[in-house]
């Protein structure tokens, strides 16, 4: 019951920030709902048993990542284009679009057989700790994406780099 | 826990695609001439086609597969990334942006579409997908202080993370359901378990037919192709409506041969509107458009819509017919935005359409070589582009969709017309003002190989489809 | 390899040096290369020959082009006796003209290409006698289209030879569908487009019929029909004869190679190719025969008061083109053929005579303002009469026999039409002798009509020029011999040497008649003959006066002659003017103009506009093209899962 | 013990939120933002996934997808910020320069 009770506060929280961050017109707010929103997501994880996953939540997406939004949102300086109306026009077909989407969503989502059961049980993962197991699994079985996400973050990197330089032409 | 080394024998291509984009990176900052890169990106991308032979193989615990089907698709990134090297140069002269992290960030993407091409696990799939579009999405804004690079770039990005997290959620659902991301055990797992008739499998499966969509610019999901395609740096441009493309493919066929295989029904079904919708679109569009990048990028559309129906076949001989068809188009494609290329000086875009006028009076070579690509890209005989489409065709008739085979000739026809309007003016009509030509070695050379092989395929075309015949046999 | 692969791939190597390098390097040296070429080609053709008279038939496949499930396209060869003669005559003519074309196109400016544009055009039409395969035959067929469109329109900035050129593609469009259609219904029939099984098969479906619409169709008839159609379109048959003397707008030795000896008579060999196929069709055999003497005739009567040199003789191609036509529609396939042997000798040897007297005159085409050339030309004159002599059935000469020989079989055939037609074979015969000589009295006897300055200016043509007319008047005379009917040939110990030798691949029926009614028979047509020649000299040497008299008698007969029946104007009013005025009053009222301008002219306007419509969905929205997406994917999904 | 019906229900609903804002904002961070929020949504049914699967494989996929996630937000604002540089706008309606 208590579970249930947590899960009913997660969710609730977690979609009602959702939606303040995709309506909020000033994108500053966004960015902060978007934080309170990442520290709930990283919360439900806990929940699950993924330890190591809730931290590289807060770690990365909410200390780098969403810091990164508000750095560019405060350096480009958007505060005098706020009055602007903060939907495109047609805002009532997209939410009939959305909504038709969930609901066919749903609807499959109850047809879910679950699959094979593997051998990470709570109580192995808990003895071995959830960061070393995962740890070993991207070292062993993932090693080769492992590297493979290692190359994203170079392009990420240079790509950035090449993107913001000061020199424009050569 | 012993750590067993793996076996890097399958990899070796990648590996030294790795090593040469990582020295490239480094040997920018001390090597002045730029042009000495791209030297290097096509010496490593010789090196690469000969290990491609001997790199038969499945390593990283059936993650990676080597065989004939990734092999045939990593020679049309080659084929790809040469011709792209060779046209690029004079044009990153005129416009000004000469910087060597360019071969680089060519090289990264190549990589990524060779890990596509590979990937028998969803995990490397989707890093691979994601090294080539983060790769492709600073290419595409590489002219810094050009609005339409930026407007491209962000486009590009924007819809493509779009994409991804749909992709993403169609491997989420995968995953609830068969608890593996490795798509033969996924294969394996839908048989054994009765799933072929699970809606929530289909969700997923379509899920997938999208991002794959979105990725060969397939419509409904093709919007971003036209608007990045015109903002892109020209060479990019012919890069991007090859290599993505071809990798797109790669995975469509393997994910859903492989993986999707028992609900092969299913998918034919969601492709067969895709594949109509995406030839009309492309071809009618193309129609209109007074700006030849953005009509080649309709054009790289409709083209996607007849490999489709190769895909939708799902016969040997449908596949082989996609790979032999991307292999051409790659030729012809590159060919047409060469001459692309070369129209543009400093201060003269020759983007339009209307620039072609009176090529044939001014600059007749390179008004022929225009000629022999759009009559292969319309599907003229003796052209490539005639042969790719009659094995595409043919094997969907033999596959049983004679209908869709009319609708896609009906369709082909119409592409006649824009791509002949070119031929006309051309021709027919008087040259507006003198049009400089901005020709180099590398854009030569690059015309020497698209054109012999347009011209060569289209008269031996039993050597390269016997090649994707192989190709297919392994996979 | 079989080195006869060579025959027809000189020229195509010649066509491609001329083509790179004619313009910078070889100029007036481009000649070299075509005639070397073309000269091989002519000696591999009579090696072949040699082969082919010792009992070999060569067919073989030089490279397989594409293979799909049962579907072959290769390049391939077939050297057969047919094809062999057809050899012969294509290299023979066009070798000739080739050094005839050295003279005469000296000092144009399009030297190099004319000489690319010959040599294509012999490449194109040997790899269409030479096929295997229904496939390359048409490829050959539309490869002789597209280089005689090239070269009617040569003089490109003339308007008339650019429009003459346009009226030939045109024209020929409408036949090539319903051979293109045929070939079609061949693969549909036979699974294979090879020769071979198709022929050795067709007996085996003579009575086949096809439903279509309800309608039983006798299928070989259907097939029949339908590559007729390409004949009759490539070989100026009636109704699509409009555009050959049109195209006499082009350079003359085009006018010899294409329009006489080579290209026009594609037709025939077509028919006599799939004579297995027509065989088996009556119906076929009827249409055949009928359209062959009504156009024979028809073009006959044109070419009486027509007074354009070149006209006359294109009027005169379409007249025999037509005979050949007869004879292969009385089954006399052998005959049709010995016909187009000798006539490509004596009608390319006509027009390059013709050539040469517009090189004397300037470019002059009207023989009502020649004359007397003979004391001028004395070669040319000697050569032209002999052609004369030989299209007029003088016996002796090329002509003769093979027009005997035609006449006799649609006399004494089978064939349910043949008296008929042999009435109309007779008496084409005599207005061909009649328009000839006409032509021969008033170019080279009587008075000069001319200028001044012409009859300066007229002199002999060039060694170069004159040398293919004299190789050219042997054929003309002594083509004829190997076909020396039974009648005679008994007597002197000679068989018809070219019926024994069509044999195996042509047939040859038997005349069902007595030597005397043969006899009978070639009287008469040695009589119209004379009889023709004879009126031409009484009207135009004795009495020059009569023929405007009797042109103002016989008004009405002789403006509808003059004007060539008004098919002219007659396609003019129900095809060409309703086309221009729907282009003009449908198409762009529905659309703007500059869409129907910047779109090749003639694009459905619907799509056009469709087109335009749909470029709005195209906003450059990211927004807009996500929506897009997301309604793609709930429509997918939703049907997907509600199926 | 909570069903994992829920957390799939709840993923979807974010996953959908994400998607209504990428379809109807017009500022490029925000839409930036909602495109996270899908990915977020996609990593909450990982993760319950594996949770029940008894298996880390859907963490392993988390993990790559956080690192995807910085890697695009990374070049995404550079070239935002290129594209600031040209024109003082971030605003999707105005760079609508192609089209058709």
């Amino acid at each position: 019951m208590l579970q249930q009770l947590f899960f009913g506060y997660y969710a609730f929280a977690i979609i009602i920030l959702s939606l303040l961050v995709v309506t909020r017109s000033n994108p500053v707010h966004s960015v902060m709902w978007m934080l309170l929103l990442f520290f709930h997501i990283a919360g439900l994880y806990l929940f699950l048993n993924a330890e190591f996953i809730a931290a590289i939540q807060v770690i990365v997406y909410a200390g780098a990542i969403l810091v990164l939004f508000l750095f560019v949102v405060l350096l480009l300086n958007l505060r005098e284009e706020l009055s602007l109306r903060q939907v495109a026009g047609s805002w009532p077909s997209a939410f009939f679009i959305v909504a038709g989407l969930f609901v066919v969503v749903t609807a499959a989502l109850g047809s879910y057989v679950p699959g094979p059961v593997g051998a990470y049980s709570i109580a192995a993962v808990r003895s071995e700790t959830h960061v070393k197991a995962l740890g070993k699994l991207l070292y062993t079985e993932y090693l080769f994406p492992f590297e493979i996400a290692s190359l994203v973050l170079l392009v990420a990197v240079v790509g950035a780099v090449v993107l913001a330089k000061r020199k424009l032409r050569s | 826990m012993p750590i067993a080394m793996p076996n890097l024998t399958p990899v070796m291509p990648e590996l030294v695609m790795t090593c040469a984009a990582i020295i490239m990176l480094m040997a920018e900052l001390v090597i002045k001439r730029k042009e000495t890169l791209g030297f290097l990106s096509i010496v490593s991308a010789a090196l690469i086609s000969y290990l491609l032979l001997g790199s038969a193989g499945t390593t990283f615990g059936g993650m990676f597969v080597s065989d004939g089907y990734s092999s045939f698709f990593k020679l049309i990134f080659m084929a790809n990334l040469v011709l792209t090297v060779l046209i690029s140069p004079q044009y990153l002269h005129t416009m000004r942006i000469n910087f060597g992290e360019y071969y680089a960030l060519i090289l990264f993407a190549t990589l990524g579409m060779m890990l596509m091409a590979s990937a028998a696990d969803i995990i490397v799939l989707y890093l691979g997908l994601e090294l080539m579009a983060l790769s492709t999405y600073v290419l595409a804004g590489f002219i810094r202080y050009d609005m339409k690079s930026n407007e491209a770039a962000m486009k590009y990005l924007l819809l493509g993370a779009f994409a991804s997290a749909i992709l993403l959620y169609g491997t989420s659902l995968i995953y609830g359901l068969t608890g593996t991301t490795n798509l033969k055990d996924i294969a394996e797992y839908i048989t054994n378990n009765g799933l072929a008739e699970n809606p929530l499998l289909m969700v997923s499966m379509i899920f997938f037919a999208v991002a794959f969509s979105f990725k060969i610019a397939a419509a409904p999901f093709h919007m971003w192709a036209p608007d990045a395609y015109e903002g892109a740096p020209t060479p990019i441009t012919a890069f991007m409506s090859v290599g993505p493309k071809a990798a797109g493919f790669a995975v469509l066929g393997r994910v859903f041969l492989v993986a999707f295989g028992s609900v092969r029904a299913d998918w034919s079904l969601v492709l067969v509107p895709i594949a109509i919708l995406t030839m009309a679109v492309g071809n009618i569009l193309a129609l209109s458009q007074t700006n030849i990048k953005r009509m080649l990028a309709y054009s790289s559309i409709a083209h996607a819509g007849y490999m489709l129906l190769g895909i939708i076949a799902g016969t040997p001989a449908g596949i082989s017919s996609v790979l032999n068809y991307m292999f051409i188009y790659a030729f012809m494609n590159i060919g047409a935005f060469a001459i692309v290329i070369m129209l543009r000086t400093e201060g003269f875009a020759g983007e339009e359409i209307g620039d072609y006028a009176g090529l044939a009076k001014t600059h007749p070579a390179a008004a022929a070589l225009m000629l022999v690509f759009m009559f292969s890209l319309t599907g003229i005989p003796p052209m490539a582009g005639f042969m790719g489409k009659f094995y595409l065709f043919m094997a969907a008739v033999n596959a049983g969709y004679t209908w869709l085979v009319i609708i896609a000739v009906l369709f082909s026809a119409i592409s006649a017309y824009f791509y002949l309007r070119i031929v006309m003016l051309m021709y027919m009509k008087e040259p507006a003002g003198a049009t400089l030509l901005n020709t180099s070695p590398g854009i030569g050379l690059a015309l020497a190989i698209t054109v012999s092989a347009v011209i060569f395929i289209g008269i031996l075309p039993a050597k390269i489809l016997g090649l994707a015949q192989i190709a297919v046999s392994s996979f | 390899m079989n080195s006869y692969a060579l025959i027809p791939f000189l020229p195509l190597a010649a066509f491609v040096i001329n083509i790179l390098f004619g313009r910078k390097y070889l100029k007036e040296n481009a000649h070299w290369v075509s005639i070397l070429a073309v000269a091989g080609s002519w000696v591999l053709a009579v090696m072949a020959l040699m082969d082919v008279l010792n009992g070999n038939k060569i067919n073989f496949d030089l490279y397989t082009w594409m293979l799909s499930g049962g579907f072959k396209v290769s390049v391939g060869f077939l050297i057969d006796q047919l094809t062999v003669v057809m050899l012969i005559v294509v290299t023979t003519c066009s070798t000739l003209i080739h050094i005839y074309s050295v003279g005469y196109m000296h000092g144009d400016t399009g030297y190099y290409r004319f000489f690319s544009y010959l040599s294509l055009f012999t490449f194109s039409m040997l790899m269409l006698v030479m096929a295997n395969n229904f496939l390359q035959l048409y490829f050959g067929w539309e490869g002789v289209g597209l280089c005689s469109y090239f070269l009617i329109g040569y003089y490109f900035d003339k308007k008339s030879a650019s429009d003459a050129g346009k009226k030939a593609f045109i024209v020929n469009r409408f036949g090539d569908f319903g051979f293109g259609l045929g070939i079609f219904v061949v693969f549909l029939t036979f699974g294979t487009v090879y020769y071979e099984p198709v022929f050795s098969q067709a007996s085996s479906l003579a009575e086949a019929t096809y439903n279509f619409l309800g309608y039983d169709v006798h299928l070989m008839t259907l097939i029949a029909l339908l590559l007729f159609c390409g004949s009759i379109g490539k070989s100026a048959q009636i109704p699509l004869h409009v555009w050959l003397p049109d195209a006499m707008e082009g350079p003359t030795p085009v006018s010899a190679l294409i329009h006489a000896a080579t290209m026009v008579t594609a037709g025939v060999f077509l028919v006599a190719r799939c004579s297995p196929i027509f065989s088996l069709s009556e119906t076929a055999l009827m249409v055949v025969a009928l359209t062959g003497a009504i156009t024979s005739l028809f073009a006959a009567t044109i070419g009486l008061v027509q007074n354009d040199l070149k006209r006359i003789i294109a009027y005169s191609t379409v007249s025999q083109l037509g005979y050949m036509f007869l004879a292969c529609g009385v089954g006399a396939y052998t005959a049709g053929i010995f016909h187009l042997y000798t006539h490509a000798f004596f009608k390319a040897l006509l027009f390059l005579c013709a050539g040469s007297v517009m090189h004397a005159m300037g470019g002059e085409l009207d023989i009502q303002k020649m004359g007397n050339l003979k004391k001028y030309m004395p070669i040319t004159y000697a050569t032209m009469l002999i052609a004369s002599f030989s299209i007029s059935g003088i016996p002796g000469l090329a002509g003769f026999f093979s027009k005997d020989e035609i006449l006799w079989m649609a006399y004494a055939g089978e064939s349910p039409v043949g008296k008929f037609v042999w009435a109309i074979g007779t008496l084409v015969a005599f207005l061909t002798a009649f328009y000839s000589f006409r032509l021969i009295f008033l170019t080279f006897h009587g008075k000069f009509r001319g200028t001044h300055e012409q009859e300066h200016h007229l002199h002999e043509s060039p060694k170069s020029m004159t040398i293919p007319l004299v190789l050219l008047c042997v054929g003309a005379v002594a083509a004829g011999w190997v076909g020396i009917p039974a009648l005679i040939g008994e007597n002197i110990g000679v068989h018809n040497y070219i019926a024994e030798f069509m044999k195996p691949v042509l047939g040859h029926p038997e005349g069902h008649g007595t030597h005397g009614e043969e006899m009978v028979v070639m009287l008469i047509s040695i009589a119209v003959g004379l009889a023709g020649i004879g009126l031409a000299y009484f009207m135009y040497i004795i009495r020059p006066e009569l023929p405007d008299r009797l042109a103002q008698q016989f008004q009405a007969v002789y403006r509808i002659l003059f004007n060539k029946y008004y098919v002219d104007e007659l396609y003019s009013f129900i095809i060409v003017r309703p086309a221009i005025w729907t282009a003009k009053n449908v198409l762009i009222g529905i659309t703007d103009g500059h869409i129907i301008e910047a779109v090749v002219n003639g694009v459905p306007s619907a799509i056009a506009a469709l087109s335009s419509g749909l470029r709005k969905i195209q906003t450059g929205l990211m927004q807009h093209y996500a929506t897009i997406m997301a309604t793609g994917i709930l429509i997918i999904v939703a049907i997907m899962l509600l199926r | 013990m909570v069903p994992l019906h829920w957390y799939l229900t709840l993923s979807a609903a974010v996953f959908m939120i994400g998607m209504f804002g990428f379809l109807t904002r017009r500022n490029i961070i925000i839409m930036f933002m909602s495109v996270e929020l899908m990915l977020n949504a996609v990593n909450i049914s990982l993760v319950s996934f594996s949770h029940y699967l008894q298996d880390l494989r859907g963490h392993v996929l988390v993990f790559f997808v956080i690192t995807v996630a910085a890697a695009e937000a990374a070049i995404g604002l550079a070239i935002i910020i290129s594209l600031f540089r040209n024109k003082q706008t971030a605003h999707v309606d105005e760079m609508n320069e192609m089209k058709g």
